[in-house]
């Protein structure tokens, strides 16, 4: 695959991708690291937020000079809304600003967790659909959700594996294969990855894909870091298509036992 | 004529419409204007119609653009 | 590092190797497959055993037909040698037929948990290094048996991650952990890995290689889990280079919350 | 005369050397002889004495070689 | 505490209870069986369902005979309900049966998982609120909806461990720490404990009590399994209150070091 | 059991304890607060150092005063010693103190991780036992050990959970697992355990007795810790003699299917 | 007369209350009536009405108990 | 006389036994002297034998008893 990868694509709202690592543009040095981790992570998919143009501090520099939409796919995310509305009107003005309809829909709860809202994210998965959007949606680790959330038409089941920036892994695998088990559309676990064995482990449970920021942006040496989760989502992908060994409550040799002198 | 922009009362001259605004901004930004969209009193302002659309008294208008986020 | 590999080569016994993956040689389908396998992983060390010529069943495969040693170092291993005693014997008699002096020392206490036999392991080290043998050595976890290990000359510890053939991961990462600490020669997790996350974690614990067998032989698609095993020690490895993200309680945003509409 | 050739008695001729024994299994079994050692009692012979080395009668001889293993 | 558990009353809706374990009465091999094993856990409170009269079978064994109403407070819950209203006309009829305000509702989704399904859990927390119950609701581990659940009115969060008689424990302790943190009202783990340490591990967290049904009924020894997690449920509770020891990387000596001979 | 604990007694060296829990008596606020935790505890027997009379503070609290040789069991243990024959030379003394066989070996290899030096151990527990102690063993988890210290006469095994004073509970529960699987003496999980639940966890292992000191010393309360520890213990033994339900992948319903309204 | 008793139906005389529905029952299979209840029609019939409440052709009645359940 | 006692060095009475050691210590610290082993030279010195054990020039003495330990 790794190899070939053309022959595994992920494909999310009818588009084919070969990378199954989307990474995020926040909480880099600065904006030429987190190009070089991008490219690094060989992300084809960034995801971007929305913000006032700051009409005072002109040396800032702009995102679009550094990682630019035409080497990756933009892909706005509500990052900082804590209602539907506020959630729907962010994405509309986004779709004006960039001109695409697949979107990152998340709807916060509150600034301690950042736990998705999921009844405010349904209500606005459920407006976005209706207004011509492609949503990939951020959502708890709740299989009865994920299954609504596709119901509703979205294009991709994004479940948290833990807490926003926490970097604690998967908490709860079981949940994440139940998603993954039932979902016809791509499931891309969303936040709490923290090293390289927590993607790998994600997409081992059969995830299409992994999203993530902090991983990659909070290590000491990022674009190390982003090298390092390209190859762990390779890994899991692979290890998962591939069929692991079960495992044994005893020993189990790998040299024949014949023909010892 | 006062205005409100991205939350900040902004002084300016009858008639001014979205289009200059946005030019103006961005040539004391230095800034490209594409990649910006425009809410006029929480309705979109389609870039097609920056031109068309002449500011007033009071209007709230949020200008915003893409920046680097997870 | 996976794009340039040679910046952050594997040495043992002061020879330097690109790949940090260890492969055997056992339980395939066939020697055909355990080659392609081995080539899929980007090994550069095979382990072998060491057996009595097979005089009537001619038809035999053999394995330096598939898997060469042109191509592969060989590794011969100890595997059934439950005496220090056997041990040497066999390690001479390897050493007799391929002419090298690497070796991989194993002394098991039993067939049902084919643990080592630390203190027959110990003493069968010390005689092999007296006799001349670069002695890799598969031991315990116990980090204070990899320290008289060392202090007796071996050139590479390897402790298991779990039992033989279990799959089960590595059951206890402080004392690898404590291993790698103390340790000035290669550490190498040897047994127990199950999927390709395992072996990043162990690459993360700071290990310098891992040395698997059945992991990619009793998979479904072998070929494709040594593709996978080749990524996930890379993954394992630019990550421990990197320096991973602290974990935290609560969560923490990506996104700006300077800028919200 | 017989000998124990990996734990099975063999009956070989007066004068062989292990370097006749070991051509012989090679003619037999029509593998290359090379990457192969042999136990003489207990006792290795390298290859640069197989042909001096004279088998007797009642001698243990291992005949082993590499294959595959974890 | 567990020698003088009336200074560490669990208070639901009001009412003080001495223990904190709750239990099923359902797949007993007998009620009897089942009534030995509720005394043994030191239960005051045990769930049970509600279902049409069998007209048929005479000889069947009748629940209250056993498990007593004077001994027991019954709290009825709705297994086997998948919609709001099912689960609301259920309980209206346990109250007319028994007599009682206080229920235990669960609104499930599928019959694979059993995982409730939350949206119709509010909407018949709310309608049943209203009808005046005191409503002990089995939720996800989601944090949010905790809040609006507490905020609707209910008297008890009773979050599930893992899937209902999986076994498999505490999945998610981050979820159910930060659910124990913000809750007001007593929050108890409700299904997924397998054995005595999973349900000490829920009380670790913070937990206000444990229901469980499967642990004790399906154990070789349910009446020493209820008695093993009897205690279990004290160590929990008693070690949370006592504040464990921080967790250390390395060793830290128990005896003196000075006046070594 | 718990209602009745004589009928499932801990037999070390042939003396009957009730209890399955040892305590240590270090790092104690004072020697009265120490007694108060050991009798919360129930514990029989007391770990005790020996160290060098203090001549010149004659304020100094005396043990013996606190925590009598009559109320509990004494257990002198060689903490600090280094060597075999430091260990041994100190146990002699120990005897010579108190008059008693029953001593706890430990050899300890160095001040950072405390774990054992297990040549020294075994060399220590065979001059012991050539002199009349009956020896219980603070080892590794290294199960071939664990037989040679049983072949060599000692009465209890007493594997470490994890590092002396981590507080990281069972680190490796296959190897304890197999520890007591092949143990014809008492298994006591001796060092790591950290919280209720980790002691849970070690008997329902099968083993058969914890052994503790800064679980509960550490703890802020540590009455209330020890109390703790007294029903985990049990809580522990009691599901590991009743035999858990088996864990499953989906869920499990726990009311009657049928009967529904 | 007709209706339909938990699923079933059952021929009963006219004329009869739930009360002495339920009293059948109980002589039927022996048990105390206490600890049930009764919806007719999806209606709640209050233990103080099962006398006063006389069932009709094509009543759906549902008489529930508590039984074991997690 | 001097002796080392718990390495630090004491002047002593020629003649001192061990008993009289042991229970002038005993005075001193107020501490009841059971429960207490004595080391001479790195040979025990057995209660019963603490008074017919008299003390010599750079004997080195180890007094210990049982503390709190892990």
């Amino acid at each position: 695959m790794s190899d070939n990868p053309s022959s595994d694509p992920l494909i999310i709202a009818g588009k084919a991708y070969t990378s199954r690592l989307i990474v995020g543009t926040g909480k880099y040095a600065s904006y030429q690291q987190n190009a070089d981790a991008a490219r690094a992570a060989g992300a084809e998919i960034v995801t971007v937020a929305l913000r006032r143009v700051n009409l005072t501090d002109k040396s800032q520099e702009i995102l679009s000079d550094f990682v630019t939409p035409e080497e990756f796919t933009y892909l706005p995310n509500t990052a900082g809304c804590y209602t539907a509305d506020d959630a729907v009107r962010t994405l509309r003005l986004a779709r004006e600003a960039g001109g695409w309809n697949l979107v990152k829909l998340e709807v916060l709860a509150d600034q301690k967790t950042l736990y998705p809202n999921m009844p405010e994210t349904l209500k606005a998965a459920e407006a976005l659909i209706k207004d011509g959007f492609e949503v990939m949606v951020y959502c708890s680790d709740d299989p009865v959700y994920a299954r609504l959330l596709e119901e509703a038409g979205c294009c991709a089941i994004m479940p948290l594996g833990s807490l926003i920036g926490s970097g604690l892994g998967i908490m709860n695998p079981v949940n994440i294969r139940l998603i993954v088990e039932a979902a016809r559309v791509p499931v891309i676990v969303d936040a709490g990855v923290g090293t390289a064995s927590d993607a790998a482990i994600a997409m081992e449970l059969g995830c299409d894909g992994v999203l993530m920021n902090t991983a990659i942006a909070a290590a000491k040496d990022p674009v190390r870091m982003a090298r390092a989760m390209k190859h762990a989502v390779i890994a899991g992908r692979e290890a998962y298509l591939a069929g692991r060994m079960p495992k044994k409550m005893y020993a189990d040799p790998s040299s024949p036992l014949g023909g010892l002198i | 004529m006062k205005i409100i922009l991205n939350g900040e009362p902004l002084e300016i001259g009858a008639g001014t419409s979205v289009a200059m605004l946005v030019q103006r901004l961005s040539d004391q930004t230095g800034r490209d204007p594409r990649g910006v969209a425009v809410e006029r009193n929480r309705e979109i302002v389609p870039k097609s119609r920056h031109a068309a659309t002449v500011l007033e008294e009071g209007d709230q208008i949020e200008l915003v653009q893409f920046v680097g986020g997870g």
